[in-house]
């Protein structure tokens, strides 16, 4: 930021040198690339809205809106867990898990004798409460017995997994539309509830992506959370309780997905174990391209939501233009390789800029 | 449909008990399909009905899982494997692998691109389900309007060859129009998406036919929440019990019933005949015909048999 | 001076926004020891890193035996025959001292393999001439900091170079240690090897100098035959002024006693087996100002984490006002009023993607915080008093924290720990690394503090600080107490020979 | 390792005090835990060879052994992108990309009016270098364009995937034996043969193993590569050529899990461009099992390959045991788990044997 400033007062004070118009255009092309995903996502609504009529409709904007919400909330928490320089692998394994459980839960539980169903915003808590809790499984390997996240998620992914399967015995779980004579429906409304005219998907990631933000911006805990993933050490010495911060976003993590697990559930009123498969690589992706660093500290809600949007609109645009899936897989790798290579090339051009600037501020007279 | 308090199929050791007619491997893709538990189930009950010491495993669709799951039945010296393949060209190197080691195997619901490997194939007649569905999915829709397809996984013949059976019927009335044909592999929560994303581009649809239960489910929840549902008639195949109630609420119109559990059946038994008598008496290559479900008759079946 | 063999001409260098070289003209001749003096931030690295091929000059250019070239890597310089001692150590701590030594210039034997019985011959042949005597397999990373320094001075031996650039390589080194290494100095000239010497020790850069050249603000202001100048000539030309005003006089007006600490034992993290700590005891008043002076590695930071809270001690107390502070933890020892200025400000002091604000604000966060929320006013307004109160010289508090320079971050640093409102305030070598200017507004600082009733604790690894700031100056050898002085009780000489003598009061392991 | 020998000197000195005991009975068990992985395998063996009969005999011990070469030749490749701190995420699907193209080579290539046949070596030859040209893009992303490791192979993970696919069509190649009469058989034998009654895949991993070891024991680049993995900026300004040795990693790491995909497509004698999926993980597994550090500089093959080893015997033991897939999926999670927990805790008696043997010394007269 200091570059800008310099050659502003460079150039106030004699008539623009060569260098000092490189300097400036070279800033300018920094806000470029500063919006390298908000550009991407535009990029990518003006092409495939010139390329097919069905996609600038509202309807599919909405549509397009709730496919990405799933990704979108799996990604906030993730998010936070990169911000704190780790990764969260089990996600997918979460959102598959917290499906089943739901899939259990709906269809009754055996206590004693009797079957009982709890009704729905039990099942709800519970599932929110079971990625919870392989969260902090998450969070515990990793503060308390120094396991790198890659490797405690890593293991997390299959066992998440092997308990959804073995939950469910590899089945399906059908109809989770409930019974009315049970007082267990509206489950499905969470998939296909449309309060105010927006799906309620949409409303969660909203939500969600609110509370988040403050939570970033507002909350000591917020800046706990980029310190400890700037500099952990001084943010240890600090007085920030590193542990505490680090188990949290596990945590949190595991409750967007189980949320996400919820969603997805409850769309299909079915709930597969094999369910979320691959999506921690999306969540990833959508924190990336939104600019977050995997080394920790940099990184936010809005960037990684366009992350999320950029992901989803691709994957729905190539739909509705026909591509073939074999292609959309590799222009999506192109994307996220390009979105980061972009950054790159951004910092480069800072760098250059800045002592484009520096040379032409000491070429004048003082 | 299920629930942990059933039998684990695959859930519990192999040792369930210990009995002198030696072990059959029953190998499946997974099991959230409910067609390949059913498959997985029948066997096992059936195996073990007959004495035999059984283990359940699923090949998630990799050829060479399947492959390691196969050098382990060999190693642990199987008497027969019944196998749902991973693949019409990456089994047959696999299967003959086993039948060299002397161990017979017996294929249900999936052909391989070989004859003469494998002891018997037992294949639902796909070719004669797809034409039923197709023929009665024509009919609903009172043979014209537009329609999507949704396709199952490109490297299972299952797909092509009930791709083709509804080709074969729907060309023959020019007013039905496929809008577009997509594949979602065999899987619910893609032909969601995929369908939730396909009406955004063709809303005036009044069908949708899937190449297997899973995918047309899937595209009824699309359906229903996008209020579609009333104006598309949604046909699948497998004639799963989820499908079966979905026809009976009225959210689909029709299935073919593929016989899972019968053939499953059928396999262990020609099997067991192989083991004790050195032959099947049968021809390797046996088809089972479909049955179709529609509203009318869908309290007839159970479990991907007739009740 | 035409006999140069390695020469800048005319040499800039712009990092972002600083200026860290302007139009150096600056040479080496061969059998002669050039001595490079100059603040902190002068540029003597960057120079340096010039010559040998690490960094390439922004404008101008090198030139060897009157040609010019461009070095465009170490390995390049190395080719030439340039070799270079880092500043900071630059060994890989997860391969053995062999390794280290041969890293990219390894003895190819049969096959392409490395000939490691080669290696190891001169590995113990180089280490002999060093005088140390370790094990050529032993880990880089098991090594006491000083044998690490001899590892890299080890590495530079090895290549023979024509030109041997030594970027601080006594800093870690015991005073026997830095004998040898003058000895093989004095060797390699008479061989007609051109040494760069830069050692914040200046007497000790002296008498190994033939040449000296002064640095400051990144010109070359002086050069001299070092026959006839002296250390105050010397520091004359670094500061451009008057050294005295840097050491104010104080009066202190002592209160109760703040801090103490009894029987102090703490394992040295690093190296197994070692008391990095060893049976300390100490106090500190209200209003007193204490100073621990010690070589590298004698304990001090160590002793200072241990207050903080970020250490665990193997035995022994500390307590505040009387009260044990056993288990209790960092962030509730800075509530308590304990604060800690870390050493290594990089590492340990600034977080790096967050701006100058957001870490003034860090550790004082609690007292911001409302019920849920940071009050961004009281956040603001803490900042705006911090900054104008520790003087930090900045575009604003959203300036990214890179922005600033060594001493200005120092600032931030310190102005963090008082925005905690401490009762004790620990500061480890918060000189380090600061130039003069900022040197002294740190000093004045820490007295303000003092005054206003503040128990302060600093370390320092300088003599002339270590004799004029505090009230009381602690001597630390090997993580032991070995003396204890008024001020003005003691003169640099004794200083010297009481932070070198004393046995070793630990096993230090095999050697 | 100062401190045992610490301790030693120390309990030479005077009768040994209970610290010195304490300190003492600490580093036995610092010898058992550094034997962990091989540990973990012993134990394997023997439960398994307790509980079946057919686990310890030699031709499952030989079977068992060709699975574990297929991962542990990936994860040979992997030590060394993990020994320089990287990661390759890219290799499963570089598994299933060099299966199709050895599928599509030997179906003939259409040049002009003719099909031309390649003989197999050719046909291996091309695939290994398709293997090598995505691991040098990888190399490329992360050495000129800076991005970091993980981000720029995701994409390539999703590129060589695509590109898998849209060569095949989405099909699986059929019949990859080759037609005598055109001069193309024998792929099968790289999946079948049997040189000196050893599957050509054993011998292969072999091969591949004794030649890393080397690479990294005896060669200059074994110590670049560890000294780039342990401090990168000390290895560059000592003159390695960090650039050359990263992308070199991902090179070989390419080539490697190529040939990976060619030991699985000429066993099949098929190839399908799904084949390799998550096989990255598996990879990565064995390699950290094997006590690599994900960090970097740490590592060796013999710990990678007994990872491999644990794992491969892992999942055939317990499909052997007829264990069901759900809790082999748990078991794999936790062993990964486990087997880093272990390290830490390792870690953790070694330094507080320190400590304690510190006392000790401090508190001999000297
Ligand atoms: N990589 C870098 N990026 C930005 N600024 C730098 C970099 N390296 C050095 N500087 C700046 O260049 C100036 C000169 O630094 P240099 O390290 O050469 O000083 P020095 O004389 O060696 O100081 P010291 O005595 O502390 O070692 C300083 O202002 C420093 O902040
Ligand atoms: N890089 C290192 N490698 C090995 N040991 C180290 C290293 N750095 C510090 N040590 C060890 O830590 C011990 C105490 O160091 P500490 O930093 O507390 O000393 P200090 O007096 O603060 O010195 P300084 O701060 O000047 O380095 C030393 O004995 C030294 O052996
Ligand atoms: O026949 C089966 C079933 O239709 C299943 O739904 C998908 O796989 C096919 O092979
Ligand atoms: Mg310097
Ligand atoms: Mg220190």
């Amino acid at each position: 930021m200091t570059a800008p400033a310099t050659t502003q007062t460079a150039t106030e004070a004699a008539p623009p040198a060569r260098a000092a118009l490189r300097a400036r255009r070279l800033s300018l092309l920094n806000v470029a690339f500063e919006l390298r995903a908000f550009i991407a996502l535009a990029v990518l609504i003006v092409v495939f809205g010139l390329l097919s009529d069905s996609f600038l409709t509202v309807t599919n904007l909405i549509t397009m809106t709730k496919h990405v919400a799933i990704n979108g909330v799996i990604a906030l928490g993730m998010l936070l867990v990169i911000l704190k320089g780790g990764i969260d692998l089990s996600v997918g394994s979460i959102v598959g898990l917290s499906g089943v459980v739901a899939g259990e839960l709906l269809q009754g539980l055996q206590i004693g004798g009797v079957i009982a169903y709890p009704p729905v915003w039990v099942v709800i808590v519970l599932c929110v409460a079971v990625g919870t809790a392989v969260g902090a499984l998450n969070g515990l390997l990793v503060t308390r017995f120094n396991v790198a996240p890659f490797i405690a998620t890593l293991g997390m992914l299959y066992v998440a997994r092997g308990a959804a399967m073995l939950i469910s015995n590899g089945a399906t779980y059908p109809n989770l539309g409930g019974d009315p004579s049970l007082g267990n429906t509206g489950f499905h409304l969470l998939g296909s509830g449309r309060p105010l005219g927006l799906p309620t998907a949409i409303w969660i990631m909203i939500i969600l992506a609110v509370a988040v933000a403050l939570l970033l911006a507002k909350a000591p805990f917020g800046r706990w959370l980029y310190a400890t993933g700037g500099n952990e050490r001084a943010a240890e010495l600090s007085g920030v309780p590193v542990r505490r911060v680090k188990a949290i976003v596990y945590v949190i993590s595991g409750a967007c997905a189980a949320i996400a697990g919820l969603i997805i559930a409850s769309e299909l009123t079915s709930a597969a174990p094999q369910a979320g498969e691959t999506y921690e690589l999306n969540a990833i992706a959508a924190v990336v391209i939104g600019g977050a660093a995997l080394s920790g500290g940099k990184g936010n809600v809005r960037g990684t939501l366009v992350g999320a949007f950029v992901i989803g609109f691709l994957a729905d645009g190539l739909v509705i233009l026909g591509v073939s899936t074999f292609w959309q897989m590799v222009i999506k790798g192109a994307v996220i390789i390009l979105a980061v290579v972009l950054d790159q090339v951004q910092q480069r051009f800072k760098r250059r800029g800045a002592a484009a600037s520096a040379v032409v501020a000491s070429e004048q007279p003082n | 449909a299920c629930g942990s308090d059933e039998p684990a199929a695959t859930g519990s050791p192999a040792t369930t008990s210990a009995t002198a007619g030696g072990l059959i491997a029953v190998i499946t893709p997974s099991h959230d399909n409910p067609f390949f538990k059913a498959e997985a189930d029948s066997a096992k009950v059936k195996a073990e009905a007959l004495g035999y010491e059984t283990s359940v495993a699923s090949h998630d669709d990799d050829p060479n899982k399947q492959s390691e799951l196969i050098d382990a039945a060999i190693s642990r010296k199987a008497k027969a494997i019944i196998l749902d393949n991973a693949g019409a060209d990456a089994s047959i190197g696999p299967i003959r692998k086993a039948a060299e080691a002397g161990i017979p195997v017996f294929l249900i619901d999936r052909e391989i691109n070989a004859t003469g490997i494998a002891k018997a194939q037992i294949v639902s007649n796909n070719s004669q389900g797809a034409q039923l569905v197709a023929q009665s999915f024509v009919e609903a829709m009172k043979s014209k309007g537009n329609y999507v397809e949704l396709v199952g996984k490109e490297s299972d013949t299952n797909a092509s060859v009930r791709s083709k059976g509804f080709a074969d019927v729907i060309s023959q009335y020019p007013d039905m129009k496929r809008v577009t044909q997509e594949s979602a592999n065999w899987d619910q929560q893609e032909a969601f998406t995929k369908m939730e994303t396909i009406i955004q581009k063709n809303p005036d649809i009044q069908g949708v036919i899937a190449g297997n239960d899973t995918m047309a489910l899937g595209a009824v929840a699309a359906l229903k929440a996008a209020g579609l549902l009333d104006k598309v008639e949604v046909v699948g195949f497998d004639g799963s019990p989820d499908a079966i109630a979905a026809i009976k609420a009225g959210e689909m119109h029709a299935t073919a019933l593929q016989p899972a559990a019968l053939g499953a059946e059928s396999a262990v038994e020609q099997a067991d005949a192989f083991i004790k008598t050195g032959s099947t008496s049968k021809e390797e290559k046996q088809s089972i015909d479909c049955e179709l479900v529609t509203a009318e008759n869908a309290d007839e079946f159970g479990v991907f048999a007739r009740k | 001076m035409n006999a140069h063999v390695l020469q800048a001409r005319e040499v800039t260098k712009v990092y972002g926004g600083t200026h860290a070289l302007k139009g150096i003209d600056f040479g080496v001749a061969p059998g002669r020891v050039t001595a490079l003096f100059g603040e902190n931030g002068a540029g003597k690295s960057t120079l340096m890193k010039i010559l040998a091929g690490i960094e390439q000059p922004t404008t101008g250019h090198v030139e060897l035996d009157g040609r010019p070239v461009r070095l465009l890597s170490s390995r390049d310089a190395a080719d030439q025959g340039i070799a270079i001692i880092h500043q900071e150590l630059s060994l890989c701590p997860n391969l053995s001292i062999q390794d280290n030594l041969f890293l990219a210039r390894e003895i190819p034997g049969a096959f392409g393999a490395i000939d490691r019985k080669a290696q190891r011959q001169a590995t113990v042949a180089v280490l002999n001439r060093l005088e140390e005597d370790v094990d050529p397999n032993r880990l880089v990373g098991e090594l006491r900091l000083g044998q690490q320094q001899l590892v890299e001075i080890a590495r530079t031996l090895l290549q023979q170079a024509r030109v041997l650039i030594m970027d601080e390589p006594t800093s870690a080194l015991t005073a026997p240690e830095v004998e040898v290494l003058f000895r093989v100095i004095r060797e390699l000239t008479a061989a007609g090897v051109a040494v760069v010497y830069i050692s914040h020790h200046l007497d000790e850069a002296l008498e190994i100098a033939d040449d000296v050249v002064v640095l400051r603000d990144g010109s070359l202001v002086a050069t001299a035959d070092a026959a006839e100048v002296d250390i105050r000539w010397i520091v004359a030309q670094m500061v451009g002024r008057d050294q005295d005003a840097l050491f104010p006089s104080r009066e202190p007006v002592l209160g109760e006693e703040l801090l103490t600490v009894r029987n102090l034992m703490v394992a040295d993290p690093d190296v197994p087996g070692r008391l990095a700590v060893n049976d300390l005891s100490l106090t500190v008043r209200e209003g007193e100002i204490v100073g621990i002076y010690g070589l590298m590695g004698s304990g001090r930071s160590e002793l200072l984490e241990t207050l903080a809270g970020k250490i665990t001690p193997v035995s022994g107390d500390v307590l505040l006002t009387g009260t044990p502070l056993g288990g209790v933890g960092i962030r509730e020892r800075i509530e308590r009023g304990v604060a800690l200025v870390p050493e290594d400000r990089q590492r340990d002091g600034l977080v790096q993607t967050m701006s100058v604000g957001e870490n003034i604000s860090l550790a004082g966060l609690s007292s911001i915080a409302g019920r849920l929320f940071l009050s961004r006013n009281r956040e603001r307004a803490a900042v705006a008093r911090t900054i104008s109160d520790v003087t930090v010289k900045t575009s604003g508090p959203k300036a990214a924290i890179g922005s600033l320079s060594g001493g200005n971050q120092q600032k931030v640093v310190i102005g963090k720990a008082l925005l905690t409102g401490p009762r004790v305030l620990l500061l480890d070598e918060p000189s380090r690394g600061v130039d003069v200017g900022a040197k002294a507004d740190i000093f004045d600082l820490m007295a303000a503090q003092a005054r206003r009733g503040l128990a302060v604790l600093f370390t320092t690894s300088d003599a002339e600080e270590a004799l004029h700031i505090p009230d009381r100056l602690l001597v630390l050898a090997r993580g032991s107490l070995v003396g204890e002085f008024r001020q003005g009780e003691l003169t640099r000489e004794e200083l010297m020979s009481v932070s070198d003598g004393g046995a070793p009061t630990t096993a230090e392991g095999p050697r």
